[in-house]
Order: structure tokens, then C-alpha cells, then sequence
């Protein structure tokens, strides 16, 4: 079974943010995603969602570049005014090639 | 007095207040949130329902007056607010918009606490209440976003946030069950009249436990907004009170329903409104606008608040 | 025609139009998966616990005849399908048998449905009818998901599909219910009566509300899955139903009572049979089942199919 | 034997039956967390609701009798059961508190189960029997505990679990709600009466089938923990209940009363219990005390153990 | 503190293979499984558990060798009728021992 | 946009010391935490928890040396008496420089 170097895209965010940045990612081309409910505290302190209390959490597979392009685009348009946290980490993915957009 | 004392005897009342105890006491006491939500999704469309069954035995006549100056109130709230925020308050425009699209707006859960209080003691108010919810949820809101938006300082999206408000889950099942009360109308309604008439005020026991919860969280954030916002947050809504008290009598309400009237325009929204804010002003301060409607006003109209309008109205009414 | 929009105006049918109304505005509107699942718990469990007190009351004489026929249809009518769908349709085998096991199977919530219509008409069906759905739920399936093993292209474990028919929730509600309720009687049922029976109709409401939330994400599929299979999943569930009405006549039903076999034979499960299918025959296409049984013959059977089956066993049964 | 029969064929516990049933077929039947957990909420806040009610007609002298020796049985029966656990069993310190503390505490479903049963006979318990269940829950507890502090290898945080178990859920529900119903009396309960009330035994059904699977689950360890703790889940309870039946008619308690502290009493807690313990003696084994309470004392009270204590109370009470 | 280097297997599946998959990596001998629930899009569109709503994260940390043992039987096993998606990534474990089935 | 290499400590743990673990971790000065559901079998067998069915997964993203007490910390007090399950990974994190407390 080869295994395929690839990106996994974490982004935690406010429940609220959740249909955009998925529109955002389908936009950017990927393969799929994958979300589940989380809650959690950060430097923001409460915020709208405190009501809804809940984050959500958005995870991605791509390769690199669209990584890239992805934390480029979280980072323009959300750090400055909503609760975000984005990071990437090397996976090795079954059946690679699927997630190659 | 009495009155007031009545209203704290309610198991309502008292839900909310072992609620902010439980909290206080740092039980490990949760609601799930799938609960919360789904009593949040009942009690508003049971609301909506009710008024629509309501709404199909009164006549025209009766409902374009409070149908007006509810949308006026709707109109006139927010800017009242706005104003004393921006001008009194020194509070800059994105947060006192904020603020303002807040109090335009109505606290569903006040509304019921009204209606469950002047019902108490025995009194019915007019069957279309529930309708002037729904047609003052959305304008207030809206209003207030406006203002930043003429001198361009938004800076967040005004049309997501319009889409927001008018599809935003509370319009959606308000209207909608208004709607499907109106058209079933009282025959065909009988059979679903248990589950959303009989059982609504227990549901409510336990939503008001959770918002006990969710406002003592809050009122740690007191002492960060400062005394304006407390003094803002009880005054105002008593300002705007008693312009719907006068308004709603004018145009022919009971007092009755001129108490459920203000505790609605008094009010401020934390579910339609807060989303909408995040989404037209995501630089305004969620501690500000929050505090204020949920940790302050909301409160202080379950308790305090409704018997005073009452006591308003009964007085204004003669 | 005034049957007809009689049932428009059911609060039922109004809360499905609401939904798919929701999704379509797309509103932020969502019934949290854990309500909708106890909805789901609680209404089997209902429909199973009424249907077992009934039972208690009822004679075998009067129960066989429409046993038989119920698990007679149950045989027949995936083979119809079947053949309808391989030899008209052009179908491969997997997609066919796939498709014949959903209306080989039964919707629970359209039996609801028509048995609620024929009541708000003043009928009463015979109360041994939820007994007929559970034996209606299993054989479909299993006879559709044998084609394929016949010839050896299942491909997936035909073992353990029966086992997620036989042991699935759906069956374990109903059946379970049933015997809680023929053991513990009228008498002893009357404390749970408040819950299981008073609340139904309401609890139906918000189900139906999810519902129509779910069936508007399938109507995009609708383009997808072609016109053949949307006149399937009209004209099939009418051929199953006329079917159904001549055998319940024939076996003594009464006009409500074929009504609702009706309703139930016509109708294609989207809980039971998806999990089967997807086990089973792993490479069947669920946009073409899920679609014809959720998004077509689903609303179909709820707002125009019930009162047509109505329309018919009056005339049929005259 | 007629009272034993008539308890199993009882909607509730048929459920329980249910529900073991379903997991030993191995269905995938699954009582989402979220709806469990609001059924806990519910049943414990309406016990103390209606026990609150209940007190506030009820004369301070008619309560002290049965208020004095609950706390004496929440201290005698840990020390009963630790005696039996340690010197009888041959059990180490940790094991024997760490289940002595399970016997000291109550289980809310058995006494809501054995307030069913005898209400289904005709009778009506004294209404200040929820009261006791809240002064029941946290001696017994603590009385537990403490044994290991003594000799100082708890090795987990008493002080902790203390809190852990006066502001875990149970008791701020149960004595939350005692407060409420005391302060709002007969007239303001009247309210939300239909869904505290009517609903209670519908929704205790649901809460059982999904006890029944919790229980089976257990099951499966009974071999592990060997035939001295079944014996010790099935003889203690009855040792527990005959005391508390005795001490009970002394007191002044009828019949049904005294069958119903004696299913109390008997019972180990499965809520606050474990979460106490896991935090004071960390290293005492779960699969014991869940096993014996949950595993076997459980089901052994609401199918055989509450007719056996009614047939004691009958027979002592003459 | 000694952390050992293992690897964390992620399989991202319909609701309904969750038991299937479970026993299988009982059978291959995995000292512990966590799961939690999840929802996504994949290349697949519509499936049956579409209707659930629910997709299942399944989570185990295996040497490495597992993994591979793992990851070989999924992708025999489930790859091509159902949807799942299977990754693998570096941890570094504390009490790693613990794991090494 | 500049990635900075952080860690991301994982602790999947009982419900019953979610509240102890995250005091504990605020104590070391974390910027944030992200809590979500779980459920799992580990080498304990049942527990209290089982009971409510519920695990918790803890994710922290911090420097490494915080990392290093974190998981320090919870192996003195927890991994004795209570199922802990903990991991690290090496993560690439955006506006990093919020994390590094
Ligand atoms: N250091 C951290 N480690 C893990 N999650 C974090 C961290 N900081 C923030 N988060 C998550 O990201 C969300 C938004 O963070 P913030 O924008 O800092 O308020 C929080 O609610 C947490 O769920
Ligand atoms: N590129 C991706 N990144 C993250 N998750 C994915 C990706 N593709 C698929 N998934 C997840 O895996 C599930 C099955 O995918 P598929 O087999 O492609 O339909 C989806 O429902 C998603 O939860
Ligand atoms: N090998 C493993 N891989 C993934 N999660 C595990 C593993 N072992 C244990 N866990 C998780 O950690 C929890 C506690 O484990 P334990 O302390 O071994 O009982 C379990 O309930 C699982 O959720
Ligand atoms: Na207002
Ligand atoms: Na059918
Ligand atoms: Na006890």
C-alpha cells in the first residue's frame, strides 16, 4: 500500500464562520473535508458564539500548495476580526492520489 | 408588591435563579446543548403557533394598530439607544450600534415571561402578541446596523448579516408557525394542542435553569462594562417600556397587553441579534453588547421588570 | 378535492412544507441530530406501544386475514418493483434489487401520516395496523436483497443485512413496543398514556419540520436521477396501493383501515432499507434510492398520495 | 405473587426488559447521550418539584420522625455494608467504602419505580418521600468515604469528592427542585403541572429501555466479580429494606410509605456514587461497585425487590 | 519523561462500518481505539449514512508495523464500495510501552 | 505567511477530570485549549466514566517547552490511578506568536 505525503489544514473557528469557510475551501478546490463539534478558550475571551458555545472544527487534506493557499486566505480574511486558529501537519494518506486537486 | 412577589414565586422564576445558583455553587450541572437547542426550537415555534391560531380569529381591525407601532417601536428603539450610547455614554459608533441592534430587537424568553406573568394574574392579553414578536424582531436590528454603514465603518458584510436575520432560525420558526397556526386554524391545531400548549410552561422551567447558567457566566463580565452599561441596561429598557405602554394603549391595547408589549420592546435580543452583529460588525465587542442584554436587562425584566410595567400600565390604563 | 387540502392544512404537512420552505431560504435552521434521533425513538416506540394495547383487545379471527395479505404484499410488491424497474427501466440488477428492497419495506412515518389523515376524517382504523407495519418492514427487504444473491453478484454480506433488518432500531421499537404494550394492557398502559399518545401529534410536528429539511437536500438530486425514476416513484407507490386497497378489502378491512395498508404498502422506508442496502449490495447508487424513496414517493404519499388511496378505497369499497 | 406479576407486566419495567433484550440481540438501538442526560434532568428536577409541593402541605411534626431515621439509615447502612464487604467478604479497605458508599446512597429510578408500583396498587405515599431521597443521597456517601481517611490511603482527594457530591447534578436537581415546588405551592406548580406531572411516567419508560442497555452491558462482568458480591447485591438490599420497613412503621410511615424508604434505602446510588468515589479512592475497582449496584442490585429492586419489601411492610405494618 | 515514537492511524468513515472496523482492529490486536463523531463531503456525494449525518473518526495509536497491518486491511477491505478516508502521522507517545501490541 | 513549528500536546482522558486538567493547564499558562467529545476503550476496561459514556480529547497547541511540562505534569498526577491517554505532534501554526506564552 503506498502512502501519499500529504497536508492536513486544522481550522478551529466560531460555529458562526463554518458554511463560509467551507464555501471558501470548495472554492479553493479540495477533494473534501471533514467537521466535528469543539468548544474551547483562547486569547479572544467571549464572543457571539460563547452563546451557541460551540467551535467547530474543519479538517482538510491537500497537498502542500494548496495548504499554502488556504492559511493564506484564513489569514486575510478572518484573523483580524474572528477566533481562529489554522495549523498544518504532514500526513501520510491511503490512496493519495484522490486528494491531489 | 404583591404583584412582584407573585412573579418570583413562579417555578419560571425561581428556574432561572437555582440555574445562576448552580453555577455559583460550581455544580457540574450541564444542559446539553442539543436539549437547550431543541426547547429553543419548541418554545418558539409553539410561540408562533399559538399566535397564528390566535391570528385567525381577529380581525384586521384590531391588529393593524399594535401591528404599526410595533414597527415603529422597532424603528424608534434602536436609535433611542444608539444615541444615549453614542452621546451620553461616549461610546464610539461600532459598539453603540451594536448595542442598539440589540435592544431594537426582543428576547423571546421575556416575551413568554410576560405573557406566563399577566396570564397569572388572570388576565389574557390580545391572541396576536405573538405576531408583533416576529414583525419587531427584525427591523430593529436592521436599523442599527445601518448606522455604521452610512459612514462606511462596518467593515463587515451588512448583506450576510441582513440574510442572517430574516432567515436566522427564531424568524424562520416564528413566522413559520404563525403561518401554520394560521392555516390549520383552531380545529386542526386540537391535535398537536398538548404537546405545544399544555407542556410549553415546563419546557420553559428547564430552558430558564440553562439561561440561569448561561447568564451567571455573564456576570463576571460586570464589573468589565462599568457602571454606564449597568445603569443603561435597566434604565433603558424602562424608557422604552413606558413608550410602549403609551403607545400600545393609545392604539387600543389592555393592559394586558400593553405590559406584554413593553416587555417585548424593552427586551434585547441574544440569539437573532448577536449572530447578525458578529457578521456586520465583527469589531464591536461581544462583552459589551452581551452583558448588557443578557447579563443585565434580561434579568432584570424577569424579575423586576414585567411587575413594573404592570404596575405602569394598570396606572396609565385608567 | 376538499380531503385533499384538508390534508395541506394539517400542521403535519404545513411543518414539512416549513422545513423544505428553511432549507431552501437557506436558513441557518437546524434540528439537532440527537432531538431528531429521540423523536424517531419515541415515535416507533408510540406507534409500537398503541398498536400492542390494541392487539390486547383484539381477536385473532379479525387479525388473520390482514396478516396474511400484509406479508403477501410484503413478497409481492419487491418483485413488481423489481421487475418494473430491470425490464421497463432498463436497470442493472444491483441498482434494481437496491431500489425494490426500499419499497419492498415500509415508511414509518407516512403509516403515521395516514393513520393521523383518516382520523381528522372521524375514522377509526382497525388497531391491530402498527402490528402490520412490523410485519411489513422485514420481508420486502429480504426478498429484494436475495435477487441479487441468486446470481452471485451481491457482493456484500447478505448475512449481516439481515442481521441489521432483523435487529435494526426500527424493529426493535416496534416489535418491542408492541409486546410492552399487548403485556401491560389498557390498564396499566394509561400512565404512560399522556406521553405516548397526547404528545404524538406534536412531536410529529417537529419531526416532520426535520424532515422536510432533509428531503429539500434531496431535491437536487432530482435532475441527477432522470425521469424515469420520478415516474416510479409516483406511479409505482399508486400500483402498490390500489393493490393493497383490493386485498384489505377483500380480507374485511375497513375503508380507513385499507387507507392506511395503503399508505404503508406504497410507501419505501429510508431507515430501515438504506442500512440494509448499503450492506448488502455496497455498490448500489444511494442517490437513486434514496431520492425515489425519500425524495419523491416520500412528500408524494404525505400531501397528495393519502388522499387519493382515501378517494379510491371509498370507491372501491363501496 | 400477584403484586410480584402484576410489577413486571408494568410498562416501566417491561421497558427495562426491552432494553437488555435489544443489547443482547445485539441491535444497534442507541438512546443518544444527549437525550439521556435530559431525561436524568427532567425525572430528578419533577421528583423534587413534586416532593416540594407535596411539603409545602405537609405539617413540619408529621416529617421529623421519617427525616431522623433517613439520616440514620444514610449513616448506618455503609457501615452495615463496609462490615459485611471487609470482614465477611475479605475485601481490602479501598474496595469495601468504595462500594459500602454506592449502598449508602439511593437510586432515584428505584425509588421513582417503587412510588409507581405502590401508587399502581392504589396507594399514596406519604409526599414528603422525595425530601428524603435528597436527605439520603450525601451521608451515606461520606459516611463511606471517610473509613479510608481515617487511616489516611484514600490516596485521592476527599475534600473534592465531598463537593463533587453536594453540587453534583443530583442533588442540586433534586433539592432545587424541592425548593421550587416548596416556594411555589399547589397553585403556581398548577402550570407546568402536564409536563412535570403527566408526562413523568412516559418519560420514565424511554429512561429505562435505555438502563436496560447500560445494565447489560454490566452483565457480562458478573463472572468477574464472583458469587459473593452477587450474593451481597441481592441479601444487603433486602437487610436494608427490612431495617428501614421496621424503623420506617415505627415512625409513624404507612405502608406504601415504608415500602418505598425501604426500596431507598436498599438501593445504591449509580449517579453521584461512582463520581465521588472515583475521586476519593481512585483506585478501588468499578467493575465492583457498578457491577453490584447497577449490575445487580438494580434490576433485582424494580423487578423482585420493591413486591418483596411490600410484602414485608404489609406483614410487619399489622 | 520518555515519549516514544509511534504512529497515530486516523480513519474517517461512514457511521455504519464503525463496529466492522472496531473489531477488526481488535482482532489485529490494538490496546485501545478513541472515537468521536464527525460529519463531511467527500468524493462520493450522497450515501446511506447521509442519512444518519454522520461520519465516525476512529483513532488508534500502533507501532509501526500495525499501522501497516492496518492500513493494508482497509484498503483491501473497504476502499472500494465504502467511503473512508485513512491517514497516518508521527506521535510521540508518553508511556508508550503501553502500545506496543 | 510565516508558519511557525509548534507543538500540539493531545490528552484524551475520563469526563470526571476535564475541569482539573484544564485548571491545571491554565495554571502553566496556556494561550487556549480545544475540548471535544469522545468515547473509547483503553486498557482499564470500564470506569466511572462509563457510566457517561464519555471520553474528552484535550488539544493544546504550545512551545516545546511547555509541551515537555504539560505532559511532565500529567504523567506525576493522573497516569497512576486514572485512564490518560497523551501525545505530541509537530505542528506548523499560523500568527504563531500567539501561542508561545
Ligand atoms: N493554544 C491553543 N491550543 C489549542 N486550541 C486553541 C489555542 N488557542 C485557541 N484555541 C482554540 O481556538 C479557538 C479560538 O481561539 P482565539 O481566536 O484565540 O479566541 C478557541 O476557542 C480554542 O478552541
Ligand atoms: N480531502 C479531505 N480532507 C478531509 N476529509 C476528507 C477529505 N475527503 C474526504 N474526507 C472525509 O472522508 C469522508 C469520506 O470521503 P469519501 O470516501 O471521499 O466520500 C468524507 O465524508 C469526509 O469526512
Ligand atoms: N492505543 C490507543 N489508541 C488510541 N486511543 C487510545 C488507545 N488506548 C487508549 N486510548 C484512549 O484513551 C482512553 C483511556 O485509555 P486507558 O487509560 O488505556 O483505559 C481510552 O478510552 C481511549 O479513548
Ligand atoms: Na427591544
Ligand atoms: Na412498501
Ligand atoms: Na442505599
Amino acid at each position: 500500500m503506498e502512502l501519499r505525503e500529504l497536508t492536513l489544514v486544522t481550522i478551529i473557528t466560531e460555529r458562526l464562520l463554518r458554511d463560509e469557510i467551507i464555501d471558501r475551501l470548495k472554492e479553493t478546490g479540495v477533494s473534501g473535508y471533514t467537521l466535528s463539534d469543539a468548544t474551547g478558550e483562547g486569547s479572544r475571551g467571549i464572543r457571539a458564539s460563547d452563546w451557541e458555545g460551540k467551535n467547530v472544527k474543519i479538517e482538510v487534506i491537500v497537498n502542500h500548495s494548496t495548504a499554502e493557499k488556504i492559511i493564506q486566505q484564513i489569514s486575510d480574511e478572518y484573523f483580524e476580526n474572528y477566533a481562529v486558529v489554522a495549523y498544518t501537519q504532514a500526513v501520510r494518506v491511503v490512496r493519495g492520489e484522490k486528494y491531489m486537486s | 408588591m404583591e404583584s412582584l412577589i407573585s412573579n418570583f414565586a413562579s417555578p419560571v422564576v425561581l428556574a432561572f435563579t437555582l440555574g445562576i445558583a448552580a453555577k455559583l455553587l460550581k455544580s457540574d450541572l450541564e444542559i446539553p446543548k442539543p436539549l437547550y437547542q431543541g426547547l429553543s426550537i419548541y418554545l418558539l415555534l409553539a410561540i408562533g403557533l399559538k399566535g397564528g391560531v390566535e391570528l385567525s380569529k381577529t380581525s384586521l381591525n384590531a391588529f393593524i394598530g399594535p401591528a404599526f407601532i410595533t414597527l415603529l417601536l422597532g424603528v424608534l428603539t434602536p436609535l433611542i439607544a444608539y444615541a444615549i450610547l453614542r452621546y451620553l455614554g461616549r461610546m464610539d459608533m461600532i459598539n453603540s450600534s451594536a448595542i442598539a441592534a440589540h435592544y431594537g430587537s426582543v428576547s423571546a424568553v421575556t416575551f413568554i415571561a410576560a405573557i406566563s406573568y399577566v396570564e397569572s394574574l388572570g388576565y389574557s392579553p390580545e391572541g396576536f402578541m405573538p405576531t408583533l414578536v416576529a414583525l419587531l424582531e427584525v427591523p430593529g436590528i436592521i436599523v442599527a446596523l445601518i448606522i455604521p454603514q452610512l459612514s462606511n465603518s462596518g467593515n463587515g458584510s451588512f448583506k450576510k448579516a441582513l440574510h442572517e436575520v430574516v432567515t436566522g432560525s427564531s424568524i424562520i420558526l416564528l413566522l413559520g408557525g404563525l403561518i401554520i397556526g394560521f392555516v390549520a386554524g383552531p380545529v386542526k391545531f386540537e391535535s398537536v394542542q398538548p404537546f405545544f400548549v399544555s407542556g410549553f410552561q415546563g419546557a420553559l422551567v428547564l430552558f430558564l435553569l440553562e439561561l440561569g447558567m448561561v447568564t451567571a457566566r455573564r456576570l463576571s463580565d460586570l464589573k468589565k462594562v462599568g457602571v454606564f452599561l449597568l445603569g443603561f441596561g435597566i434604565l433603558v429598557p424602562i424608557l422604552h417600556g413606558v413608550l410602549a405602554i403609551w403607545l400600545g394603549l393609545m392604539v387600543g391595547l389592555s393592559v394586558a397587553g400593553a405590559t406584554v408589549l413593553a416587555a417585548m420592546v424593552s427586551s434585547g435580543s441574544y440569539i437573532a441579534a448577536p449572530a447578525a452583529v458578529r457578521i456586520a460588525l465583527p469589531k464591536a465587542n461581544p462583552s459589551y453588547y452581551l452583558t448588557a442584554s443578557l447579563g443585565i436587562t434580561f434579568p432584570f425584566n424577569i424579575t423586576i421588570g414585567i411587575p413594573i410595567y404592570y404596575l405602569i400600565a394598570t396606572w396609565m390604563g385608567v
